[in-house]
């Protein structure tokens, strides 16, 4: 198997070498022979001994794209398919578009105080859309992009979860 | 004598609380909101009583309900925790009227504590340095504008209501300050009903350094040593501790005594906090007093032993402090690192939701007070602080080293927390050379340190983590193998719990 | 220095060498038998060698096994914990041979110590009074049943591998020695393969208390206070606290300089503790070295402040005592319950298995050492101590207080504890006036208290647990008939986990 | 429902009233009213506030004759037949049993380490039958009853679990 591991340039691949008995395992890994011991294995979980040290492993997703995974309190994500491209870090109160979407996400929950902007409006990056309410503060919502309110897809008073689509701007 | 206390909030405080009166033999009465009729503290009383609706303002806020509860309820005094009614002068006069001994300062001497230009006039009266600013309450953006251009920018916007750092904007120019004016405003009105700002000088690398205080009803005041809180993001407190690394013996009983003379100035009863900045070249200024039991309480309880909210129940039931300012040494360090809800790359916006697991640190010198446990939930009705990590060590060096690995063993599933934050934090050689300042997280931009960290982590982990996909992808394949055989579809079995 | 530790031990007091280990940056090795593969010592350590199969002698106590493992795996240093081979002077000897730092003393003391005839001969000489009793060692019945006809009965039976009250017993007459020589001298042989007993005169309503030592190898040496350890069972102390209510700043000045006396006598290093036995009219004899760190080790952190594994390490490291005997102040109280697995209405037999469910306490001055999680084992192969629950106060009265209270919190499920008898102890007159001797439980009929406390318990909570009852039988009956539709039989409702 | 609480002479009876809807019901214990709320309730744990003050229950057997519950850390055992006799206290190394029983049985886990009678033997109450090995303690289970040892049941070095039975003495 080969992955990626998001948020760096680390290619992994491993295969399992042989079963031997006992829930142990010789694993190949980075094309080093290591020795595995299982001690639980549930559908979410595995506890196991690799050469003679413990970890344990959740895994939180597991999906086509990708593995989601917390090894000893240490969150993981690889990338089942090594050529895509890594997801850039979140970095702002809005959304981690790029500029050639037009959805912009709420990335908290919250309630809609404000809505700042009206349909065909022009906007700039930067300027404020919206404003959020959520654990007792007030978060302004920023275009990620200059452009053309296309449409607004909340209003004062309402409940936005996490990604839901705040306005479209194009 | 206080029999029966009903505690007006939620989540770990109320917890905090609801601890020394099981310890004292005191009934608890615990309130709850709809949102909280699972959450731990109203398991932990003696006795829970439903008064309201999630917001705050129809339950938490709602005074005359809970006045009501605590009456039929048997109860002979009121705890208000910190944040909600804490600092509500009506709330302790309505106390008052029902007989209900309120556990903190009078309510007048409440309003002069929370009517910071009324107390900074009683201090400057006391000879009590206080921050270069605005003379009073400013009602209008362009009065604030005014007085802006006067003390020159950058200015902080500070409400009346703040506290805890709430409620404070840094604005650099005409532009910020008039959109900080609008939100700040709607904020203040959102949670306390009403409006009240004021602007002060930007004082920059300031340290913030308080002091622990406590006065009787026989006069006798004394404080318990000074809490560095330097370390914040957007003015709010991430890491406390205490002692300062630049408080010795000398500026303690110095300063120390400055906060004593704050606290009789404004005739403060039972524990509290004076608020304090320090400038690089050692000033200190007083900037106010919290009327309550602060968050970071702990800190000072394990340098001092004592326990604070048994300092207060003893100050309510009108008995003297039982010890004097020389009988109190400060004992060893003690940090605290608070446990938000909060996404650090997302500029620690709130962060919601189940908690489907969690991991609480234990072990010598650590002490962990949190609502937490496997199962319950983060509301985004209440503010963000889900717990508090606090280490004590014989000296900060150990106390350094147990918060860093309680961090490593601090888990929690469901929400995004600050803690790999912490980490970088903690082990930075700033942190551990004591060079703290508000702006310590922008000045050694420690966010793209803390991407460094989380990167050379994972790494660390990547090849254990990829034998472990690859013995549980063998799992899954049979269990999915088996599965179908039975015609139980896969799907039951990545269902969480 | 040392870099990385193999501790040669189990149980929760491998867990309390590791977190010193992880917090001073110290690499730990585990060692585990077949019985261990799942314990938490195991999946805390840095790195974990299976050793061998459960029973003792095949895995905790075979030196070969643990020396090889320690150099195979880079180990620069061993820490024995108590029992096993802490107290096994071959095993000293053998580390030192293969340039293993053991962190205890030399083989050479430990001998000393161990051999409680030549230690008895050594305090003579340096004037610590010791207990009236046996010459030497006693070989043979007949020669026991002389020297008890010579001293008078009662008197008491001891292996000289004891320790920890383990292998002592009282015997009243003739019969008795008989039976006991011969019970006492079959477990010592398996527990250590050799048997080595010795009588002493019996002494009526006698305290235990014990001094926390330390000496480094430049001859400093000091006592860290006393430990009262009265609260026992079968002569294996139950409940331990610091300081000793007996016990005054007189008494700890001139009996900690014996017991400092002692362990110069012994030429004793690293961290150790002299058992005294204190009579009635304030007589204290020397008992006994224990020449290792003690199970109740942590109620002396709490009152001093002191992490005693890091100074073990240190010590080891052939540093100095970072502290003079002057520096020391007892701060508060602190008491310690061992929460052993064992039936209390079964005379404390061992009680065995899966711990189906545990909620471990927490909370300000409360500190729980322990090896126990949800789905962990309780293995007959080994000693019945699965965690030991401490608390801390500014004195005797809130440590108490906060020690009722977490026995309250602590819920093992799969064992027989004895919390409730704790319970019933810390709330007890006479455990509250400092009325304690090691003949407490019988003194004050506590099993007979303790039985009419569970009935008042019981009766207290008997209308909730029926309204428990009513409500959850209705939910059967509808889950059954729910499942019966189903077709899914009703038997995997009710499967545990 | 009638039970008897065990260890005490408490007799209980209660019904349920009303379900008032809103997982809250009317109960009445003992003759009065009580208001019950159930928070959660799953197979074997019911978390309920009863009146105001909240309790969390779990069942750790429920059985025809009995039902064995924890409640707040206090372990319960209701008798689901009151006419039937308490159970005594356990107080001894060695069986409940009554003389009338034969069977001499082990109350814990272990190893034994020697037994020390022989078929036929006269035994007096008291006397040691055998000796076990638990948790590094040798621990004598002595005869609760006088008699002739009629079989043996073990022997040295076997393990016996809780309950075994060691010898039979008639």
């Amino acid at each position: 198997m080969k992955f990626k591991l998001e948020n760096t340039n680390e290619n992994l691949d491993g295969e399992i070498v042989k079963a031997a008995g006992n829930n142990e395992f010789v694993l190949k890994i980075k094309g080093k022979e290591r020795d595995l011991k299982v001690i639980t294995m549930t559908h979410d979980k595995v506890e196991f001994m690799l050469d003679s040290a413990y970890h344990i492993t959740k895994y939180l997703e597991n999906s086509t794209n990708k593995i989601t995974l917390v090894i000893d309190g240490v969150k993981l994500t690889f990338n089942k398919r090594p050529e895509m491209d890594n997801i850039v870090y979140k970095n702002s109160g809005a959304d981690s578009a790029s500029d050639s979407q037009a959805h912009l996400k709420s990335q908290i929950p919250g309630r809609v105080v404000s809505v700042n902007v009206e349909t065909g409006a022009n906007v700039k990056k930067g300027d404020v859309v919206c404003v959020l309410e959520s654990m007792k503060m007030q978060i302004s919502i920023k275009s990620h992009k200059d452009g053309v309110v296309k449409s607004i897809k909340m209003k004062p008073g309402a409940s936005v979860a996490k990604n839901d689509v705040l306005v479209e701007i194009e | 004598m206080i029999e029966k206390i009903l505690i007006a909030n939620r989540g770990e405080i109320a917890i905090r609380v609801i601890k020394t009166c099981q310890a004292l033999g005191i009934k608890s009465v615990a309130v709850y909101s709809d949102e909280d009729v699972n959450s731990k503290h109203v398991k932990m009383a003696t006795e829970a009583y439903h008064i309201g609706s999630a917001p705050p303002a129809q339950s938490y806020l709602n005074m005359e309900k809970i006045v009501e509860t605590a009456v039929s309820s048997g109860a002979d005094a009121i705890h208000p925790g910190y944040g909600f009614l804490s600092e509500n002068a009506d709330f302790a006069d309505l106390c008052e009227k029902k007989n209900l001994n309120f556990i903190g300062p009078s309510g007048k001497s409440m309003r002069l504590c929370g009517d910071k230009m009324e107390c900074k006039a009683a201090m400057i009266k006391a000879k009590v340095p206080t921050v270069p600013g605005s003379p009073g309450i400013v009602e209008e953006v362009e009065k604030a504008l005014d007085i802006a251009h006067n003390i020159g920018y950058p200015v902080l916007l500070k409400s009346v209501f703040g506290g805890g750092g709430r409620g404070i904007r840094l604005v650099h120019n005409e532009q910020e300050l008039r959109q900080a004016f609008e939100l700040a405003s709607g904020e203040s009105k959102a949670a306390f009903g009403k409006s009240a700002l004021f602007v002060e000088k930007f004082l920059p690398k300031i340290r913030h350094i308080e002091f622990q205080l406590a006065r009787d009803k026989h006069g006798n005041a004394v404080h318990i040593f000074e809490r560095e809180c330097s370390i914040q993001r957007r003015h709010q407190k991430l890491i406390e501790m205490s002692p300062s690394p630049v408080v010795d013996q000398k500026i303690r009983d110095e300063i120390g005594a400055l906060a004593v003379n704050a606290a009789i100035a404004v005739d403060y009863l039972n524990a509290g906090t004076a608020e304090f900045l320090r400038l690089d070249d050692g000033t200190f200024y007083f900037i106010e007093i919290n009327a309550r039991l602060q968050v970071e309480h702990p800190v000072t309880e394990l340098v001092s032993g004592l326990d604070l909210v048994k300092l207060q129940i003893d100050i309510a039931n009108g008995k003297e402090i039982p010890f004097k300012q020389k009988d109190l040494k400060v004992n060893g360090c003690s940090i605290e690192c608070r446990i938000n809800a909060e996404d650090t790359f997302l500029d620690f916006a709130p962060s919601t939701g189940k908690i489907w697991d969690t991991n609480i640190p234990s072990g010598p010198g650590v002490r962990v007070d949190t609502y937490l446990y496997p199962g319950c939930t983060v509301s985004p009705y209440y503010d963000s602080l889900m717990g508090k990590l606090i280490t004590w060590g014989q000296n900060f060096e150990e106390a350094r080293q147990r918060m860093s690995l309680a961090l490593s063993d601090f888990y929690i599933e469901g929400v995004e927390t600050a803690i790999p934050l912490y980490k970088t934090i903690l082990n930075s050689k700033e942190f551990i050379t004591g060079d703290l300042s508000t702006d310590f997280l922008d000045r050694f931009k420690i966010l793209d340190r803390l991407q460094n960290d989380l990167k050379d982590e994972a790494l660390q982990k990547s090849e254990a983590g990829l034998a472990a996909t690859l013995i549980h992808s063998e799992f899954l394949k049979n269990k999915i193998k088996t599965r179908k055989e039975h015609g139980i579809r896969w799907k039951t079995q990545v269902d969480r719990h």
